[in-house]
């Protein structure tokens, strides 16, 4: 298998071929065939990427442990450009981290084309789907393979590209317009933070690469300067991972995203390029890991409050996709969370488990929204299990997984993160600060639990709401419901590959693989077993009891006392109803402001500028002139004023030459002889 | 100013002369009819002769008389008389604008000719150079074909041109 | 001599200024003509007067004041000619010789 | 060789005087070869460049393909020519350019062709007369030779309100290169160095005290520079000339006319005075920082699609007048960082010189179509005319920097290079990038997305005429945003006698 | 007392250098007796061209005869006629310029004569030919008695040629006024010199300049009579002022210029003007160049320079009449070329040649303009900015030559307005009056403002006047101003080469 490390490069050329030729043939393949030529070349990046994965596994390490991070399996680079003096080095590389999640990129952008090619039928836009589909796993692939934070910048930005254009697949309505502005500009502010954020490491280490930096940061830190400049660095790049990874506050884009196809939401906005912000922090885990702990701290407080505050308002969501968009930003806050907390592994592990089983949840409700004529509304579903038992089998995958059902992939990854949050030491955080981040995490783990189960009972459960809808349901075609059914495998299963407590009584080596495979020395604390245990049981407890309050809520209550209860608790039910009105702010603050700025401003360059400039410019009296010639509807105050003292003085020059011919006589005597007793008076 | 000089006819006869001079040049503004003014300054023309003559030059004065007093005063009535304005009796002051009016002008004329005058009490002149190399005729005519030649004879085409100027403006048309 | 040099020059300045006063008050073309002249008598007593007092020295120099004078002249009188010439065709053409009247020319 | 590339264009414009104008045909295929012949010669150097064939005179140190003529030994005024990175670049620009703005007049132009291709032509000679000139005086006389055929070019060929675009963009370049001229016979005179050879001047004067005086003829240099740049607050010429001017010549002025400012700081006042330049520097950088939000703002209120194009030209150059400042804050202090930032913001410049025109290109396109540029009144030009709108959509995302593309690259370097000389202050211009990047989504939105529009129903998409005009320039700004490599080499060198000169100057 | 005077030594006479005047002044009487036998009158033109080309020869030829030459090496003008001409560069650099314009007058006005004139051939070539003798001595001495005759001949013919055309009442005017102001003026000139002579008994200029210096009564009477000689020497320039129509002496100018015949008056826009300046820098060089005095004049012309280029400008922004604008910017030209007088205060070699070269720059450029405005008078009499209109398109040729003239008004390269007003910018630089230049670059500026006008007239309007047919005069004028006003550029070091050796030995 070393062998096909060789070909790795080839991961990120199919699918950039798959894009280029389906763009460039789009006519041709028309929405027949575009399928074929994507998923065909996905299955080969998959079976490409598989293979690396078990390369890297077969790879002997450095001695010493899986020193991966500064020495990965596979590495070319080469001399890309260059800054002024700085070389600047453009490369690929492969090491755990990167292979365990290669197979995971391409395997959900498989499943989702295949299932794209039933779920857009009819679309007009067909092969333009697939082109960016396959360029946003291009750039999602290049993004975890990038050897430096210039070329991860890049791959970033062409996923938000994609991610522009698929959320505004249907640009004819306005939401997925509104949508894809939203996305890209939210993303984009967090972007230029985490550009500022590239500029101070560059400044500061003079080197992009990731293993110049793990080689280089450590000495760096040894001055305090440097030190505290880095922390700033590392913040500002982490506001990039908000923006992308939708975090509180520039989580708003996010479910708005959802306005584009659901498959496309599948793989971007719930698997992979929203995950993209977490990658980020741990590969830069090298940088945030030496500088001041106060970055560390901010990141998992931003990721707790996230996941926490996006799990409330999922509660009250209506619409399936938008229920999965908020458990989508809690989740991702969860694994933020992680990685601030130190808990670098679980937050990736998380990372892979939530990629699989969030994606088969979003091609889920996209089957129950294809099956229920397009209605997304859950108030409007209800008893779909039987209509669709293929659909509802991997919902209920993904439910207990997310839900974080023991035995499911989400059980044990959460497990691993709930044991970092307990575990938790950071030099700027002390007494009971330090344990909130426990606390929230639980709370959302809780929650997350509630809704799903609110939202699966509302669906599948329970008595049809509208009769109509219900009877013309059906299953959906095959190729949407086998990508289901693929991606239900690793949602159940994966998370078998990393449970410390059964390991504990098991001792299969594979049930370490993934805590061993992605282990980093000297960044992770152990925890006792006994700790270990006693959070797996907490996190149990409490995840059942979430499912068990949503059951007692939505089996067993009536509705008429639910909206009751509502009307009780109406003032918290109104907040989180409306989002916290976070959106509303942001249009107050920031859009609105804006355009009342842009407008000041342009009326401010027509009216003051362009008059101060001829102001400073004596000469302006000329284009007052000339402004006065073609163009007297200008209103230009200062310009007119100046062009008056001109006139004036030009009509007064003027006024001397009266025509008769002893006043310019006159006027010469009397000018000599004032000059005569001017210089007398001078001397 | 000492009795010596207040004794002098030197003195005398040149207060006479500037007298003289600077009445008839008064009355040239002064009287109405033109052709008085032409004789007026006819006059004083001839009493600046006399002047030149108390200065010892008398190329000078005789060129003045012969010039000016002879020539441009018959030519000026010639052209009064050519012309036809000598009929015109009483013509009117300047009465252009305010600050153009007479007073202004007076006080413009005046102030530059007291002022000459305070210029030169205060330039602090001397007496008078030593050396008494009068010019006499023979040294101007000298002067003018050697030194002078030049503008002399720049001078002749001047003329010339002068002539052939005042032709081609008054001329009758030669044709139609 | 006896007399001041500044009796002659105070002359020359005052003929000057009264040339100047007539030339700038009458508006008779011929008048202002015959003031101007009056103002080139003031600067030729002027030179004669300096050269009179100061420039005995040299024969050389002692010419040199009459030589300008005679100059002056001549060029008056060119001028002079040139002048009249210019006032009758004035007058001629638009029968007027007041300079007030004469203002087509303006702005 | 460079001579011809400067002068075969006014050679063709001499030929075409004896061309009757109604031969249109003849003419534009005369307008052609004249300016496809310095994009061949432009070829054939690109070939030779070589670092190591550089000059090693006095006269034109570190440069190449000098040639060198007396003219005027009297006031030490000499035709030299010569190119470094900086000028190279840009002749090689405009010698893609031109070709390309005669293509897009075809059939564009109708009314007086002969006139308004012989001043295109002189145009040409201008502008590649300024960026081959090491001697002030040269420079001079083409920087002015470039005002007056684009004032024809847009006073007669322009919009509605041509004549006070005109005649405003004369003004104001006329004011900055007069002063200009103040100031540099003012350092001519003052070092007594008796050469007006760039070079030669920059080698005394950059040892002038700072004074009163030096900072006069700086700011004088500057601000000459500035207004063609156009650096904030001497931008307003700019929305005007643009709306009004027609669409090649759009092209041509921002593709190059805007160049020659960048050009000429690089070259002249930045060499000349560094130790002012480095006093100063804040002034530069807050000019064009706030140029860069102000732009970006002043772009998104506007409702005339041009005027908004128009605007991002002053909001990118903003990023070179930035990086420019912060080299020479940087020159003494940390050199490899001023030499990031000089290398970063030349290629703002050169970027936005591929970008640009092709923008006003696109917005061309739809004029010509729709025969309006209002923002309100366009709309669904993806279903209308999708080849089209996809064009726009790609120079519209290469205009507001994404990565792949060459103008994002520039940004990021200059940013790089910008941000150890003012910190955070940084994130004022990074504000100014999401708000462009705002603009043109909502531009996008406006103009492409949405239901296809009734009134434009029937349009017919791109002709293969304007495919071979977008053609060349994407897959430039394609190959640029990938792979930079060739142009940051090419200014390399440059690049590091710059910051030389900083650094000694800042001392 | 005869022999008083040495003969041999006092004339010393050079029958070579003096051989130019000759010609002209055979020529002046040639035509009139050849008017005898020619019918047709028209030849006369032949006649007095013959005669100002040769004359143009012979002052090369003058240049460079061998005794000539010896005293021009050794950098000591000669003098000959008892110091009454000097033989120096200047001499023949303004004299050959001086010939130049006479010719191109002499051309430009042949149609003009036979329409309006009367076909007074004769008369007129006569008078002109005598005005350019009157101001070819004016430049050619150093004694005050031959600049005054000289300056009066010129005056005299200029009066005769403004009131040339009889019949119409404002060209009577014109002469009116001039002739009036212009006796008052050397009425005023006379005083002040008879002033200077007073304290130096000297007519020739260095003999002024050595007495000013302190000797004689200067030394007996010390610092007192420094107040008597400034007051003179402000008459001396109030004369000279009132020559080149500087403000506030400049009230006459407009006035003569529109009412003299379109020719004339472009023959009064340069000829006497430039002579006046010739006569201005020689007499304040080598007359008035000493120390205490040569602060007060420096600081009276920058105050006219400044003074006239703003009024002039200013007020020609008003103008509808052309030949009256022309007379304002021409009032202007005057304040930019007292800038390079005001420079001769410190930096008399570069401020001379700046002057003398502007003087070669502005008649070339002038007199082009006139020989267009004297065709379109002739075609319509009137002659206002809208007879422009659309000139592009009766004469294409003429347009564009109208274009590089007013261009080089404005002093934008590649003109030789532009090599002028850089000449003069480097004199106020280097002479410290950086502020000085600083106004002319804001003028040139200003200038715009109403060339513009004919510019926009010319292209941007159109007209249903028929085409206009070249005739054989202006066209040739047209051209050779052309060719001069690009021509002198390229070949600008030889010209500065000559106006800067003669500058170098005005002394």
């Amino acid at each position: 298998m070393e062998t096909i490390l060789h070909y790795a490069w080839l991961i990120a050329v199919i699918p950039l071929t798959a894009s280029a030729l389906i763009a460039m043939f789009a006519r041709y393949l028309g929405e027949k065939n575009a399928w074929k030529v994507g998923s065909g070349l996905m299955l080969i990046t998959f079976l490409l990427t598989v293979g690396s994965l078990i390369a890297v596994i077969q790879h002997p390490h450095e001695a010493g442990g899986p020193n991966f991070y500064t020495h990965p399996a596979w590495h070319i680079h080469f001399n890309w450009a260059n800054f002024g003096p700085y070389e600047i080095q453009m490369g690929l590389q492969i090491d755990n981290l990167t292979a365990l999640l290669l197979p995971m990129i391409s395997l959900v952008s498989f499943a989702v084309q295949v299932y794209s090619s039933e779920y857009l039928h009819g679309d007009k836009r067909v092969p333009r789907f697939y082109s960016a589909i396959n360029l946003f796993t291009m750039g999602m692939l290049m993004l975890v393979m990038a050897d430096n934070l210039f070329l991860l910048l890049i791959s970033w930005e062409i996923m938000g590209l994609c991610s522009y254009l698929l959320i505004g697949h249907w640009y004819e309505q306005e939401w997925p317009r509104m949508g894809q502005i939203k996305a890209f500009l939210t993303t984009r502010v967090g972007d230029v933070g985490m550009m500022v954020g590239i500029f101070i490491i560059f400044f500061a280490a003079r080197d992009l690469t990731w293993h110049g930096l793990a080689e280089k940061i450590p000495e760096l830190v040894h001055d305090p300067a440097t030190a505290a400049l880095l922390a700033l660095g590392a913040f500002l790049l982490f506001t990039g991972a908000m923006g992308k990874s939708a975090q509180f506050p520039l989580h708003t884009w996010l479910p708005d995203a959802m306005a584009g196809p659901t498959p496309g939401s599948a793989i971007i906005h719930a698997a992979t390029m929203v995950a993209a912000g977490v990658y980020l922090v741990g590969r830069a885990f090298m940088v945030y890991g030496n500088v001041p702990a106060w970055v560390l701290a901010v990141i998992a407080f931003v990721g707790a409050f996230t996941s926490l505050f996006a799990a409330t308002i999922a509660t009250l969501r209506w619409d399936i996709k938008e229920v999965l968009a908020y458990s989508t930003i809690s989740q991702l806050g969860y694994m933020i969370m992680a990685i601030g907390l130190g808990g670098w592994t679980a937050g990736n592990f998380h990372l892979l488990t939530h990629a699989f089983f969030k994606a088969m949840l979003f091609l889920t409700a996209g089957s129950v929204i294809h099956a229920h004529h397009h209605n997304q509304l859950l108030h409007k579903m209800g008893g779909l299990r039987k209509k669709i038992p293929v659909t509802f089998f991997a919902w209920m995958v993904g439910y207990l997984a997310l839900a974080g059902f023991p035995g499911f992939s989400g059980f044990f990854s959460k497990d691993e993160l709930l044991l970092a949050a307990a575990t938790w030491h950071n030099d700027a955080v002390h007494g009971w600060v330090a344990m909130l981040p426990y606390y929230m995490a639980l709370a959302t783990a809780f929650l997350t639990a509630y809704y799903m189960t609110r939202a699966t009972w509302l669906a599948f459960f329970g008595k049809p709401r509208d009769q109509h809808l219900y009877d013309h349901a059906h299953e959906s075609p095959r190729a949407m419901t086998i990508p289901l059914i693929i991606l239900a495998i690793p949602a159940a299963l994966i998370g078998w590959f990393g449970t410390p407590v059964f390991y504990h009584y098991f001792h299969a080596d594979w049930m370490m693989f993934i805590p061993e495979f992605l282990h980093l020395p000297g960044i992770e604390h152990t925890a006792e077993f006994s700790t270990e245990l006693a959070v797996t049981i907490t996190a149990t407890v409490v995840g059942l009891s979430g499912i068990f309050l949503g059951w007692l809520l939505y089996a067993v209550v009536k509705p008429e006392t639910r909206a009751k209860w509502i009307a009780a608790g109406k003032p918290i039910y109104t907040l989180v109803r409306n989002k916290y009105y976070v959106d509303e702010f942001y249009d107050l603050v920031a859009i609105r402001s804006t355009q009342l700025i842009s407008r000041a401003i342009s009326w401010f360059d027509g009216a003051v500028v362009d008059g101060m400039v001829n102001l400073v410019g004596v000469v302006g009296i000329a284009v007052a002139n000339a402004s006065a010639w073609f163009d007297a509807n200008v209103v230009d105050t200062l310009v007119t004023m100046w062009a008056d003292i001109a006139r004036w003085f030009a009509s007064s020059f003027r006024r001397l030459s009266t025509g008769y011919v002893q006043q310019y006589m006159l006027t010469f005597v009397v000018v000599i002889v004032a000059s005569v007793l001017l210089f007398q008076v001078i001397r | 100013m000492t009795t010596d000089l207040l004794m002098s006819g030197q003195f005398w006869t040149f207060i006479i002369l500037a007298v003289v001079t600077l009445i008839s040049t008064y009355r040239m503004v002064s009287v109405p009819l033109i052709t008085h003014a032409a004789l007026f300054m006819a006059l004083s023309f001839t009493a600046v002769a006399g002047i030149f003559l108390l200065l010892q030059a008398e190329f000078v004065a005789a060129i003045q008389v012969l010039v000016y007093a002879g020539a441009i005063t018959t030519m000026v009535i010639f052209a009064i008389m050519l012309s036809g304005i000598g009929d015109i009796k009483a013509e009117r002051k300047s009465k252009v604008k305010v600050w153009h009016s007479n007073p202004f002008v007076v006080v413009v004329g005046a102030v530059f000719a007291a002022f000459m005058l305070y210029l030169y009490s205060t330039a602090n002149l001397p007496k008078e150079a030593a050396g008494q190399n009068m010019a006499k005729v023979a040294d101007i005519g000298m002067s003018l074909f050697t030194t002078y030649v030049i503008p002399f004879e720049v001078a002749s085409i001047l003329l010339l041109i002068a002539m052939v100027g005042a032709i081609i403006l008054t001329a009758k048309e030669a044709e139609s | 001599m006896q007399l001041p040099i500044y009796y002659p020059l105070g002359l020359a300045a005052l003929l000057f200024g009264l040339g100047l006063w007539g030339a700038l008050t009458r508006t008779n073309a011929v008048r202002i003509l015959m003031f101007v002249e009056i103002m080139l008598n003031g600067v030729n007593l002027n030179l004669v007067t300096f050269s009179r007092y100061y420039w005995q020295s040299s024969p050389e120099m002692a010419a040199k004041a009459p030589i300008l004078t005679l100059f002056i002249m001549t060029v008056a009188a060119a001028e002079a000619s040139v002048g009249l010439a210019i006032i009758l065709a004035m007058v001629k053409n638009r029968g007027v010789i007041d300079v007030d009247k004469v203002n087509l020319l303006k702005g | 060789m460079l001579s011809l590339i400067v002068f075969v264009p006014l050679v063709f414009a001499l030929i075409m005087l004896f061309v009757p104008k109604t031969q249109e045909k003849v003419l534009y295929w005369l307008a052609g070869i004249g300016t496809l012949i310095p994009f061949v010669l432009s070829l054939v150097l690109a070939a030779q460049w070589n670092t190591a064939n550089a000059s090693t005179e006095v006269y034109a140190k570190g440069m190449q393909f000098v040639e060198h003529l007396t003219w005027i030994p009297a006031i030490g005024v000499n035709y030299t020519i010569g190119v470094d990175g900086f000028g190279f670049t840009m002749i090689m620009l405009s010698a893609l350019l031109f070709p390309l703005a005669v293509l897009a007049s075809y059939k564009y132009i109708n009314t007086r062709v002969k006139d308004y291709l012989i001043l295109l032509l002189i145009l040409a000679t201008g502008t590649n007369g300024v960026f081959v000139s090491l001697d002030f005086m040269v420079f001079y006389v083409f920087w002015e030779i470039v005002l007056l055929p684009m004032y024809f070019l847009i006073g007669i060929w322009g919009g509605p309100r041509r004549e006070y675009a005109a005649i405003k963009f004369f003004l104001y370049t006329l004011i900055g290169s007069v002063v200009m001229l103040v100031g540099a016979i003012y350092l001519y005179v003052t070092t007594g160095v008796g050469s007006f050879n760039l070079l030669q001047m920059a080698a005394e004067t950059s040892k002038l005290p700072i004074d009163g005086l030096t900072t006069f003829a700086f700011f004088a240099l500057v601000v000459g520079f500035a207004v063609k740049v156009p650096m904030f607050p001497f931008h307003t010429w700019l929305p005007d000339a643009h709306v009004e001017a027609p669409t090649p010549i759009s092209m041509l002025l921002a593709g190059i006319l805007l160049k020659l400012g960048s050009y000429a700081m690089v070259r002249i006042s930045h060499p000349l005075l560094p130790q002012v330049a480095e006093k100063y520097a804040w002034v530069l950088f807050v000019f064009g920082v706030v140029g860069i939000l102000y732009a970006a703002l002043a772009a998104m209120a506007q409702k005339d699609f041009k005027k908004q194009v128009a605007y991002s030209s002053v909001n990118h150059m903003g990023f070179f007048v930035m990086a420019l400042a912060a080299a020479s804050v940087l020159g003494p202090k940390d050199p490899a960082m001023a030499q990031v930032a000089l290398q970063g913001g030349y290629f703002v410049t050169i970027a936005h010189g591929l970008i640009s025109p092709l923008f006003f290109f696109a917005v061309g396109m739809f004029y010509e179509r729709t025969h309006t540029r209002d923002l309100g009144k366009l709309g669904g030009m993806f279903l209308t005319v999708p080849v089209a709108a996809f064009m726009t959509a790609f120079i519209a995302f290469a205009n507001l920097g994404l990565p792949g593309l060459a103008g994002f690259i520039g940004e990021f370097v200059a940013l790089t290079g910008s941000y150890p000389a003012f910190g955070l202050w940084v994130l004022v211009a990074g504000a100014g990038l999401v708000i462009t990047a705002a603009w043109h989504l909502l531009t996008m939105r406006n103009v492409l997305l949405g239901e296809a529009k009734k009134e434009y129903a029937g349009l017919h998409d791109v002709t293969w005429k304007e495919k071979l005009i977008f053609a060349p320039m994407a897959v430039l700004i394609v190959l640029f945003g990938v792979y930079p490599k060739p142009i940051l080499n090419v200014l390399q060198g440059s690049v590091e006698v710059l910051s030389k000169v900083m650094e000694l100057g800042g001392k | 007392m005869p022999g008083a005077i040495n003969w041999t030594t006092a004339v010393h006479p050079n029958y070579v250098f003096i051989m130019p005047q000759l010609i002209i002044t055979a020529t002046l009487l040639l035509v009139m007796i050849v008017d005898f036998y020619v019918k047709e009158k028209r030849n006369l033109v032949w006649v007095t061209l013959a005669g100002v080309v040769v004359s143009l020869f012979s002052v090369f030829f003058a240049a460079t005869d061998e005794d000539i030459k010896l005293g021009m090496t050794i950098g000591e003008p000669r003098e000959f006629f008892g110091g009454m001409l000097v033989a120096d560069g200047f001499t023949f650099f303004l004299q050959a310029v001086l010939l130049g314009i006479a010719a191109l007058v002499i051309l430009l006005s042949v149609d003009y004569v036979e329409k309006f004139l009367r076909g007074a051939y004769l008369e007129y070539y006569q008078v002109l030919l005598s005005a350019t003798l009157g101001m070819m001595f004016m430049v050619s001495s150093r004694d005050i008695v031959t600049i005054y005759i000289g300056l009066e001949l010129s005056s005299i013919g200029s009066y005769i040629l403004a009131g040339m055309l009889r019949k119409d009442p404002k060209s009577n005017e014109a002469a009116l006024k001039y002739f009036l102001n212009g006796t008052i003026a050397s009425a005023v000139l006379l005083f002040g010199v008879s002033i200077l002579y007073g304290v130096s008994g000297q007519t020739s200029l260095e003999g002024i300049a050595a007495a000013l210096s302190g000797t004689g009564v200067v030394a007996a009477a010390g610092d007192a009579l420094v107040p008597l000689i400034v007051t003179g020497i402000i008459f001396v320039a109030g004369g000279f002022a009132f020559k080149v129509a500087a403000v506030p002496m400049h009230l006459w100018a407009p006035d003569a210029y529109e009412g003299a015949p379109t020719p004339v008056t472009g023959f009064f826009s340069v000829g006497p003007k430039g002579a006046a300046f010739g006569a201005v820098l020689r007499v304040f060089l080598v007359g008035l160049g000493v120390a205490p005095f040569t602060e007060r004049w420096t600081l009276i012309w920058a105050v006219l320079a400044t003074a006239s280029m703003f009024v002039g400008n200013l007020t020609a922004l008003m103008q509808t009449n052309i030949k009256r604008m022309m007379a304002y910017s021409s009032i202007a030209q005057a304040g930019y070329m007292l800038v390079g007088v005001v420079a001769t205060g410190t930096e008399p070699a570069a401020g001379t040649s700046a002057v003398i070269f502007y003087v070669l720059a502005y008649a070339l450029t002038n007199l082009g303009i006139f020989a267009i405005l004297t065709h379109l008078d002739q075609e319509g009499g009137w002659v206002s900015i809208s007879d422009f209109k659309g000139l592009v398109n009766r004469n294409p040729a003429y347009a564009w030559a109208m274009l590089l003239f007013l261009v080089s008004l404005i002093g934008i390269p590649p003109t030789v307005g532009f090599m002028g007003k850089l000449f003069l910018f480097q004199a106020a630089a280097k002479s410290g009056y950086l502020w000085l230049a600083l106004v002319m670059a804001v003028n040139s500026v200003i200038s715009v403002g109403y060339y513009y006008g004919v510019v926009k007239a010319m292209f941007l309007e159109t007209s249903d006047k028929p085409t206009l047919k070249p005739s054989f005069g202006i066209s040739t004028t047209v051209i050779v101003s052309v060719i001069g006003v690009v021509g002198v550029t390229l070949a600008s070091n030889w010209f500065v080469q000559m106006a800067s050796n003669a500058a170098a030995m005005l002394k």
